[in-house]
């Protein structure tokens, strides 16, 4: 399953460790070779990849960075990683804007009374030792932690050096922590953690908010996995029912969104329950369970389910039968936020619904677990800081965690922080909500400088190691520990050598031979068989207790959800300026984060988009542009979570707001899991509308007489509809290849053929200019509509690999947005809750419009069919966007700025465009050129897919497909005869090269 | 002479109804309809030509306003052509049951022919106002008052400005509905326009015909300078020009746009056989030969000379209408189908129009430019 | 006028030649003022990006386009009336063919300058041009950009040395008439032109081939100017009526700066013996004739787009009626079609105010015809998702105002520096026997 | 023959200057030019001059221009040799437009050399003798006469109506 191409086994034998290369430096402004004798592994203008883990969330994806002279300049997904398979998300591309970003704290600091001191590493690692020596004299517990989930490698020194430091193990901190899934897990399969799912394996999903595609546990692999289930093959596809509120993107890939009240979940699952036992499910339950079960179910009649939760009668019977048919249902419960009062009821009535529809459990891996189940929960979080509150005293150590931002303000516990008494020592590297509360902060190194072994998921051994030498000069945080818990007395000289010793203790590596292997491959990734879960049954009463009490769903009044957003997720994504400028794929809005309503509820207050509206809840008070969308129920008010800091550096301060704030400080009583939503107060206009919002060196100056005629908001989409055209086309299931025969081609929109970009796509009739042959290639790209889930990843991998500007949002709401490539959401006009997602992207076509009107040749057609745009011929006439029926075209109306040293991370083999110069995709022609130079030397052709534009590389669900049309055997040129095969606006007859498979949708 | 012409008519009949009863009676009724817009195009720009003179107060084309106005007489019959035209539908409007790609609303038989009618009754009736009030002017030239010949004129001005209008609005109709909806997905804004220019330019042509025959006839006698069949040449050459530059415009336009739906149509009679020989030929005559013989002055000022190259340029639109049309009215032809009969029908519309003008020059002398009426 | 003799002519066309007031210094000055305000504004754009400008993805053509093909538009009455009208013998054109082809020489060199200050890299404009080089870079001749270069620069000498040509003999006027430096100046520029008889001769010639190689130029000029937009596929520019529609379109606009111009003019040097109320009633006429083909463009283009029921062409349509920019289309239906019609009374052709005012009128709503057409086109056209809006920022219009200013400036300086009428024609015009140029 | 003389001699209207130099040609005397305000047919027909030549130079100039315009589109995209829009390299459609505007430019040139050619402007030296009223509203006729015939020469002119003035 993990497919070895040419092109990834070049990378692999590429990868090297920078045990072999102690000296690179980051400077290659200074001398392009990092020191006198350079490693043997690094040529300059060779790539290097490093294998490594992605540590921008807990899922834990395998990376390889791309290092050329010494800094990494683009992370991939390592294709022999099972949890992603060389696929990546936009967050882990944008990890490399953490190690460049231009607000990085380079020096620990001390806190004064006059601001902060800046302080030499020895220094501050000294001052360190010292606090926590006296800490530890005056007694027990006085040293305190709260970290990030970490590997265990890393934690278990934790608990040594805090077990030293005679204190408890460290308190593992992460805002979305699964509480009520471990705690349903626990009282269903007797497991207190996250098992993994064989999602690929179902035909039917029901998922009640969990939104697997975006945050929740392991997006990139559930991504994948839910393309395989839901594919189309032979005719077929798996289904996918989606239960909540408002409309994620996951529930918008959902082949049904069945609407419900807030907190109206529970009620569904337990009426489904009661249809399950209707259909004579649940005989393998113990007795008392299945009676206890029925009474509790037996209320939920459809009539009542209909009634209680507003979900459509009909769509619920229907979705009823569909799931009694499945064969290999799976049902998740909440997601990764927005989690209601109900949370823990749903999780475990989605668990019990499992058990009913397929007693075998054999769609969860209970021995493969995701490694975000170390982490505690909010309720303990809570009594930590609690319990520091009632003795502030000691030391405070913060390993890259952020609770003032993502504990609720309200009474913050986090207050604590600024006791006198209590000295806190941040790790961060980020002056942010929290470290600015810190007395002392220590930056070290960021997981792409450092050493760790970080496994996501429990079968695996994945390892983290420096892909390139520390920027900043800062410490290993395990030397650091090492240093501090031991001094001379380590057990080891350093913690690679410590993490060697714990994993060839563990028996996971034999010898020096199996460490390289590891490093070279990033991991151990042989499978464990996966157990049987060890139903240690949930008990009657117990039943009784969980699912007696469900809090009634909210249908008055005015609920406010607050959703991790596939952008920054918790937050910490805030200050990477590509994931602020790829625009949100359901609003289209970039850089802020607005607060989305339905059009009826707008109408009601008279409000309209863009407008400011304050919104109170009894916890606190918040302001936030209007967004108007028909994807959240009327009364529901929905924001993503991840913005809004007062402080982390110029790209995230000041830019949206910070939901956190109106959120009630208390948790769910028995799984002590967070609520991420609440009623609001009051919800009304400031009279304001949104103004052009602060952002960071806004370039050139620009003012407008009278009016503003862009919408504030700053959002890239023009209509959202397709005004019934040919552009994001679907097809119903059951039409399955019926269109083509119908079909005679003609001239119209409509009826205009498939025409290839190659000399038989040329017809005497239609043409008046004669074919063009080209070079034994002819470069081409098919999307799959079907497989798009619009994550977004492919926009974020065209920013690093093609030095694409970031314009700010200013710039935005001008329309001078640069993405090369960018996810369209275009919605069905008759039934606007449908979504659609189109990536648009030149299109190089073989009769581009763009290309004749410009008077100085800068776009051509290059001999192997690609749209050639030359940046230094360019005078800008912008001629070539006018005439391109796309707009893809993308014009640089000032010089775009790379703070240093975020200059660092620019691709070396792509040029950086200066200012009035048009620019566009180029399908990645330096890869297309570098895959020239491999071929030629091994005297053959380029293989098939062996060139893979950024885009395609990293899509998780392989909806991009790139090839040479002219091999009559590729890949692509195959796509292209399937019949859901279509161009955008064909017939203009600009015979574009990126060939469009029709998404297929389904009623249930 | 009549009688030339009246053999003509009559052979013309013949030729038609004989096609007609035969098994190809498309063929007569495509014939019909490429003479019928030819021959009335010729009568609507003749006329034209003394309306703009008039309007303009251009002095230099005096006695060349008389014969222009004498292809009034040819209205009558050319509205009469166009009523019988309404039973050769079947064969003339291919788009009769096919796919009309939303256009149903518009091509519709009854419709159709009601507005066209309509069109030319205003169109034929503003061109008899003005050669009525025209006649009037040169009848009491001499006795009447200043004040009622000024009055007069002003009228004239003012049906003149009229008929330049309805000229341009009813052509544009006619040439969407009858040239241009043979094909009905394809569209060219500027069609309509070329269309009547066209017809100026024919119009043109057909003057200087008249005008040279009345110079041959009369010698000296007809007030009919050099220097007028000279400025007169010199109009001919510029619309010679201006209808290639409007060819010019649409092709060009279309073939830099690269959309199938409009190039479909220029690659069909420009760019594949039979019809791109036809097409050369066209250019050639009606392009070619007038701008390379008249960018020399002294041909224009020689009345036989001219004569044979303006029956050689409208031969040249003769077929050029032909290409318009018949493409879409015979899509399976391998070889250009016009046989002796297409020749027989325009020498019958040919007599026609010569009887016409004979007899309105016959009734109202005054239309000839000869010596004894002074030109003011 | 025919009552004057040659000496009344000289004397009152001399008149205007004399030292000038303060105030005429004084309006100079201002103009000036206001072409060095654009031309900081243009400066500013380099230096920090044509992004200063409202343009955008779409709509990436804003004002300096409709400016450049504004300017080109009033460029083009002037070789209408000093050509077209000549080879028509339309004796009134003779008294305002110089004033006209003045005002064409100047508006050329300005709309020249607009596709300079559209570019995004105009220090980089020379490759443009096919000069030779040793990486044979040249410019690429399919290109609707190129054809403008070639025929603007063909249009700007052209009309520049049919300007000249014809201003010869008076030149020789002045020198006579003139002492000292001038005389020496005027002596040098009118190359020693004495009137003899050889000169004649051949210089009728000359200036027939001249008219007549300007006429068909006029026309081919905004034709390819029309290509800009017409040979691109963007809904509401691809229209093959384009040519000749922004040809009237220019003669319209172009008649209307005219009247603007003379109307002043006449006033101030007392020009109302040349000038008369029927040249000006002519004028009027020939706009309405201008203004009815525009509107018959704009009256083929709404119906075409609904025959031909392509969903994208009905869109865009309706869009410019009834969309964002409904308020200029209308603005732009109603002066350039609407308001020309009320030259259809002769108390409106007669009366200086109106004249004067419809002028102005029909001015605006031909710059905005420009707008509607070059904005309203791209920001509206086949990818709904990427449709967007434009509005033109202070720059843009430091830069509009700055054109303006430049052209008065030119037009003022020359007005009292060179013969404003030519008096030579006039000469002929009263001499029935003269016929300039036969 | 010996010196010569110059007399001029201004009419106030072309009829009468073009009888005298009618009438000139039947006298002993050299007629050396005439200089008018207008162009006067009266006056060139008088003269019975030949149709002027400038426009072999304007027909020239364009033909050359219209063949160096398509020359050099066809050259240059032969030169590149890279599609565009799938146009062929060399498309004779688009290039007709730059045929089109060089033959006009360089008949333009054509014409205005022909005319400094046939005229061979600019030339100062007939300024020497020369009357500025010939601008204005006087025709002026000059001829010349052998040494002592002058005053017949003026007389000649005062005669037909013209005030005459030896230089």
């Amino acid at each position: 399953m993990v497919d070895l191409t040419r092109r990834h086994f070049i990378k692999i034998l590429g990868i090297g460790s920078l045990t072999f290369a102690p000296g690179c430096t980051s400077r290659p402004e200074k001398n392009l070779f990092s020191n006198v004798q350079a490693p043997e592994d690094m040529v300059t203008g060779k790539a290097t990849w490093y294998a490594s883990t992605c540590r921008e969330c807990p899922a834990g994806c395998g990376i390889l960075a791309k290092n050329k002279e010494g800094r990494v300049i683009k992370i991939e997904g390592n294709p022999l990683h099972p949890v992603n398979q060389g696929r990546l998300c936009m967050r882990g591309q944008a990890g490399v804007q953490g190690v460049y970003n231009p607000d990085r704290i380079r020096r620990p600091l001390l806190k004064k009374k006059d601001g902060w001191q800046a302080l030499s590493f020895q220094e501050a690692e000294a001052f360190l030792k010292e606090k926590i020596d006296a800490a530890t004299q005056k007694g027990e517990n006085r040293v305190h932690m709260l970290t990030e989930v970490v590997g265990r490698s890393l934690s278990a020194l934790f608990d040594d050096a805090l077990h030293k430091w005679r204190s408890q193990p460290p308190l593992v901190f992460e805002p979305f922590a699964y509480e009520s899934l471990k705690t349903a897990n626990q009282r269903v399969f007797g497991l207190d953690g996250l098992p993994s799912y064989r999602m690929e394996e179902a035909d039917f999903l029901l998922s009640f908010g969990a939104d697997f595609l975006e945050t929740w546990l392991s997006p990139v692999e559930y991504g994948r996995k839910f393309k395989q289930m839901h594919a189309v093959n032979d005719g077929r596809k798996g289904f996918f029912v989606h239960v909540s509120p408002y409309q994620s993107l996951t529930c918008a890939n959902a082949d049904l969104w069945l609407s419900c009240y807030p907190d109206a979940e529970v009620v569904i699952g337990l009426g489904l329950i009661r249809e399950a036992f209707q259909h004579g499910r649940g005989k393998s339950l113990s007795s008392e369970l299945r009676d206890a079960l029925q009474d509790i179910s037996s209320p939920f009649t459809k009539d009542k389910v209909a009634e209680l939760s507003g979900v459509d009668l009909d769509l619920y019977g229907k979705l009823i039968t569909r799931l009694q048919q499945a064969r290999k249902p799976l049902i998740f419960g909440t997601g990764t936020g927005a989690i209601g009062s109900n949370s823990l009821q749903v999780d475990t009535v989605a668990n019990l619904l499992n058990t009913l529809l397929d007693p075998e459990l054999g769609l969860l891996e209970f021995q493969n677990r995701h490694l975000v189940e170390t982490a505690s929960r909010r309720s303990e979080v809570l009594t930590f800081f609690k319990g520091l509150a009632k003795e502030p005293e000691g030391v405070l150590l913060l390993n890259n965690v952020n609770p003032a931002f993502a504990l609720p303000s309200s009474g913050s516990p986090v207050d604590v922080l600024k006791q006198e008494s209590l000295f806190t020592v941040s790790f961060s590297n980020f002056m942010d909500d929290t470290s600015r509360l810190a007395d002392l902060i220590l930056p070290v190194r960021l997981p792409l400088e450092t050493w760790d072994e970080y496994s996501g998921t429990s079968h695996i051994v994945s390892m983290v190691q420096p892909t390139m030498a520390g920027l900043t000069g800062a410490p290993h945080l395990g030397d650091l520990f090492l240093r501090l818990a031991y001094g001379e007395k380590s057990p080891a000289k350093n913690f690679q050598e410590y993490l060697s010793i714990k994993l060839f203790s563990s028996g996971v590596i034999k010898d020096q031979k199996d460490w390289v292997n590891m490093l070279r491959e990033g991991g151990l990734f042989e499978k464990h068989a996966s157990g049987k879960p060890s139903p240690q049954w949930i008990s009657g009463d117990e039943v009784r207790r969980t699912l007696g009490s469900v809090s009634p769903p909210r249908n008055a009044e005015l609920t406010f959800f607050a959703a991790p957003s596939l952008r920054f997720f918790d937050g910490r994504g805030a200050n990477r300026p590509w994931l602020c400028e790829v625009p949100d794929p359901l609003s289209k809005v970039a850089w802020q984060s607005p607060v989305s309503i339905n059009p009826q509820t707008l109408r009601q207050r008279g409000l309209k988009q863009g407008d400011v509206v304050e919104l109170r809840s009894q916890w606190g008070t918040m302001e936030a542009p209007v967004y108007e969308t028909e994807g959240v129920r009327p009364g529901v008010l929905l924001m993503s979570l991840g913005q809004g800091h007062e402080l982390f550096g110029r790209y995230a301060e000041g830019m949206g707001t910070n939901p956190f704030k109106l959120l009630s400080p208390e948790v769910e009583p028995v799984a002590g899991s967070p609520i991420f939503t609440v009623n609001l107060t009051s919800f009304r206009s400031t009279g304001r509308s949104l103004g052009s919002a602060h952002t960071e060196g806004s370039q050139g100056f620009r003012t407008q007489f009278g009016i503003h005629y862009r919408l504030r908001l700053a959002h890239t989409d023009g209509s959202k509809v397709q005004h019934g055209r040919k552009i994001a086309l679907t097809t119903e299931l059951q039409d399955l290849g019926k269109e083509e025969k119908e079909q005679k081609p003609g001239l119209g929109m409509w009826d205009f053929p498939l025409v290839l970009p190659l000399p038989e796509g040329y017809d005497k009739k239609r043409d008046v200019y004669p074919p063009h042959d080209h070079q034994i290639y002819r470069w081409a790209m098919v999307v799959d509509l079907d497989r798009c889930i619009g994550c977004n990843a492919c926009a974020a991998a065209c920013y690093a690999e093609n030095n694409v500007g970031i314009v700010g949002p200013d710039r935005i709401r001008e329309g001078r947005e640069m993405a090369w490539l960018s996810i369209e959401r275009y919605l069905d006009e008759k039934n606007l809750k449908k979504v659609t997602f189109l990536p648009m992207l030149c299109q190089h076509c073989d009769n581009a419009p763009c290309e004749s009107v410009c008077p100085v040749f800068a776009p051509h057609h290059s001999k192997e069919g690609l749209n050639n745009q030359i940046f230094n011929r360019c005078i800008g006439t912008r001629f070539c966007s006018q005439n391109c029926p796309y707009k893809v075209r993308r014009f640089n109306w000032f010089d775009w700025k790379w703070p240093k040293p975020l200059h660092l991370q620019l691709n070396p083999d792509v040029t950086v465009r200066s200012k009035g110069v048009m620019e566009k995709c180029s399908f990645c022609v330096q890869r297309i050129k570098e895959a020239h130079g491999l071929a030629k030397d091994e005297k053959r052709e380029i293989r098939d897919g062996e060139v893979q534009p950024a885009c395609v590389q990293t899509c998780p669900t392989k909806a991009l497909v790139f090839g040479n049309l002219m091999d009559k055997n590729s890949q692509v040129r195959k796509l292209t005869e399937d019949w859901r095969a279509y161009q955008v606006m064909g017939h203009l007859n600009t015979k574009p090269a990126v060939i469009y498979l029709k998404k297929v949708v389904q009623e249930i | 002479m009549i009688r030339v012409f009246s053999a003509f008519v009559l052979v013309g009949l013949g030729a038609f109804l004989f096609q007609i009863a035969g098994q190809h009676p498309e063929k007569a009724w495509q014939a019909y309809l490429v003479n019928f817009i030819l021959w009335s195009a010729i009568a609507q720009g003749g006329l034209l030509f003394s309306v703009v003179l008039h309007v303009t107060k251009a002095r230099w084309g005096r006695p060349l306003q008389g014969l222009a106005e004498s292809f009034a007489a040819f209205f009558p019959i050319s509205f009469i052509l166009y009523l019988l035209l309404f039973f050769g539908r079947a064969y003339i409007f291919p788009w009769l049951g096919g796919d009309l790609h939303g256009k149903e609303g518009w091509l519709t038989i009854p419709f159709l022919f009601s507005r066209d009618a309509v069109g030319l009754l205003i169109l034929y009736g503003l061109g008899f106002g003005y050669l009525y009030h025209g006649l009037k002017l040169k009848r009491i030239r001499g006795d009447a008052s200043e004040k009622s010949r000024e009055a007069l004129r002003a009228r004239l001005s003012v049906i003149a400005v009229l008929y330049i209008m309805a000229y341009a609005l009813v052509l544009s109709v006619l040439a969407f509905d009858l040239v241009m909806s043979a094909d009905p997905q394809w569209i060219s804004t500027l069609f309509a326009p070329y269309a009547f220019v066209k017809a100026f330019y024919m119009g043109l042509g057909g003057l200087t015909i008249v005008a040279a025959l009345v110079r041959i006839r009369h010698r000296e006698a007809a007030s009919l300078t050099s220097s007028h069949f000279h400025d007169l040449g010199k109009l001919f050459f510029a619309f010679c020009l201006l209808w290639a530059d409007f060819f010019y415009c649409q092709f060009l336009v279309i073939w830099y746009g690269n959309i199938p739906e409009e190039t479909s149509y220029i690659i069909q009679r420009t760019m594949t056989l039979p019809w791109s020989r036809l097409a050369w030929t066209v250019f050639i005559l009606s392009f070619v030969f007038p701008f390379l013989i008249l960018l020399n002055k002294q041909v224009k000022t020689k009345p036989r000379f001219m004569i044979g190259l303006c029956s050689l340029v409208l031969v040249g639109i003769w077929l050029e209408h032909y290409l318009l049309l018949s493409p879409s009215l015979n899509p399976k032809a391998d070889s250009i189908p016009i046989g002796f009969a297409d020749v027989l029908i325009t020498l019958g519309f040919l007599g026609l129009m010569a009887m016409a003008v004979r007899f309105a020059l016959a009734h109202f002398p005054e239309l000839i430019p000869v010596q004894q009426q002074e030109v003011k | 006028m025919s009552g004057m003799t040659y000496a009344q002519i000289e004397q009152t066309v001399l008149h205007t030649l004399r030292p000038a007031p303060l105030k005429y210094w004084a309006v100079v000055a201002l103009t000036f003022l206001g072409l060095l305000i654009g031309a900081g504004c243009w400066a500013y754009q380099i230096a920090v990006g044509i992004g200063v400008g409202g343009q955008n993805i779409p709509v990436v053509w804003g004002t300096y386009l409709i400016n450049f093909v504004f300017w080109v538009g009033i460029a083009h009455s002037g070789t209408l009336i000093s050509a077209i009208l000549y080879l028509f013998r339309a004796g009134w054109r003779n008294p305002i063919a110089r004033a006209a082809e003045t005002m064409t020489v100047f508006a050329v060199c300005i709309a020249g300058l607009f596709p300079f200050i559209h570019l995004g890299r105009v220090w980089m404009v020379y490759y443009i041009l096919p000069y030779p080089n040793e990486r044979t870079l040249w410019p690429n001749f399919q290109s609707p950009l190129v054809f403008d270069v070639v025929a603007i620069s063909t249009y700007l000498t052209v009309s520049s040395l049919f300007w000249y040509t014809g201003m010869l003999p008076d030149l020789a006027i002045v020198r006579d008439r003139a002492t000292g430096l001038r005389k020496r100046i005027f002596q040098m520029i009118s190359l020693g032109w004495t009137g003899r008889h050889e000169q004649w001769r051949h210089y009728t010639r000359a200036y027939l081939f001249f008219a007549a190689l300007a006429t068909p130029l006029v026309i081919s000029v905004h034709s390819v100017v029309s290509w800009d937009f017409a040979l691109g596929i963007v809904p509401g520019w691809h229209s093959t009526i384009f040519a000749p529609y922004f040809v009237a379109g220019a003669i319209h606009s172009g008649l209307a700066m005219v009247l603007t111009l003379i109307i002043p003019l006449r006033r101030i040097f007392h020009y109302e013996a040349f000038i008369t109320e029927n040249i000006l009633d002519n004028i009027a006429k020939t706009i309405i004739f201008t203004g009815l083909i525009v509107g018959y463009a704009y009256l083929v283009e709404y119906f075409l787009a609904w025959y031909s029921h392509n969903i994208v062409e009905q869109e865009s349509f309706r869009w410019r009626a009834f969309g964002h920019y409904s308020l200029q289309f209308w603005v732009m239906v109603i002066c350039n079609t609407v308001v020309p019609l009320l030259f259809f009374f002769r108390k409106v052709r007669r009366s200086i105010p109106w004249l004067f005012a419809i002028s102005v009128l029909i001015n605006i709503g031909m710059w905005y015809e420009r707008f509607v057409i070059i904005i309203g086109g791209v920001a509206h056209d086949f990818m709904p998702n990427a449709w967007g809006l434009y509005s033109p920022s202070i720059i843009e219009y430091g830069i509009l105002l700055g054109s303006f200013s430049m052209f008065f400036f030119l037009f003022l300086l020359f007005v009292k520096h060179l013969p404003s009428v030519s008096m030579t024609e006039l000469k002929e015009g009263i001499h029935q026997g003269g016929d300039h140029g036969r | 023959m010996a010196v010569e003389k110059c007399v001029i001699s201004l009419f106030d209207d072309e009829t009468r200057a073009a009888s005298a130099i009618e009438a000139l040609r039947g006298s002993p005397w050299k007629l050396e030019r005439v200089h008018s305000p207008i162009p006067s047919d009266k006056i060139l027909n008088a003269l019975k001059l030949k149709k002027s030549r400038v426009g072999y130079f304007t027909l020239a100039g364009g033909i050359i221009g219209f063949f160096s315009g398509v020359g050099l589109a066809i050259y240059t995209g032969i030169q590149w040799n890279l599609i565009v829009s799938g146009k062929p390299v060399v498309a004779w459609i688009p290039f007709l437009i730059v045929g089109f505007e060089f033959t006009i430019l360089f008949a333009v040139f054509g014409n205005v050399l022909g005319l400094l050619f046939q005229t061979n402007l600019p030339e100062f030296q007939s300024l020497r003798i020369y009357d500025q009223r010939c601008s204005g509203e006087h025709f002026g006729v000059l001829a010349s006469c052998a040494e002592g015939e002058e005053n017949k020469l003026m007389a000649f002119f005062q005669e037909k109506g013209g005030e005459a003035r030896l230089i």
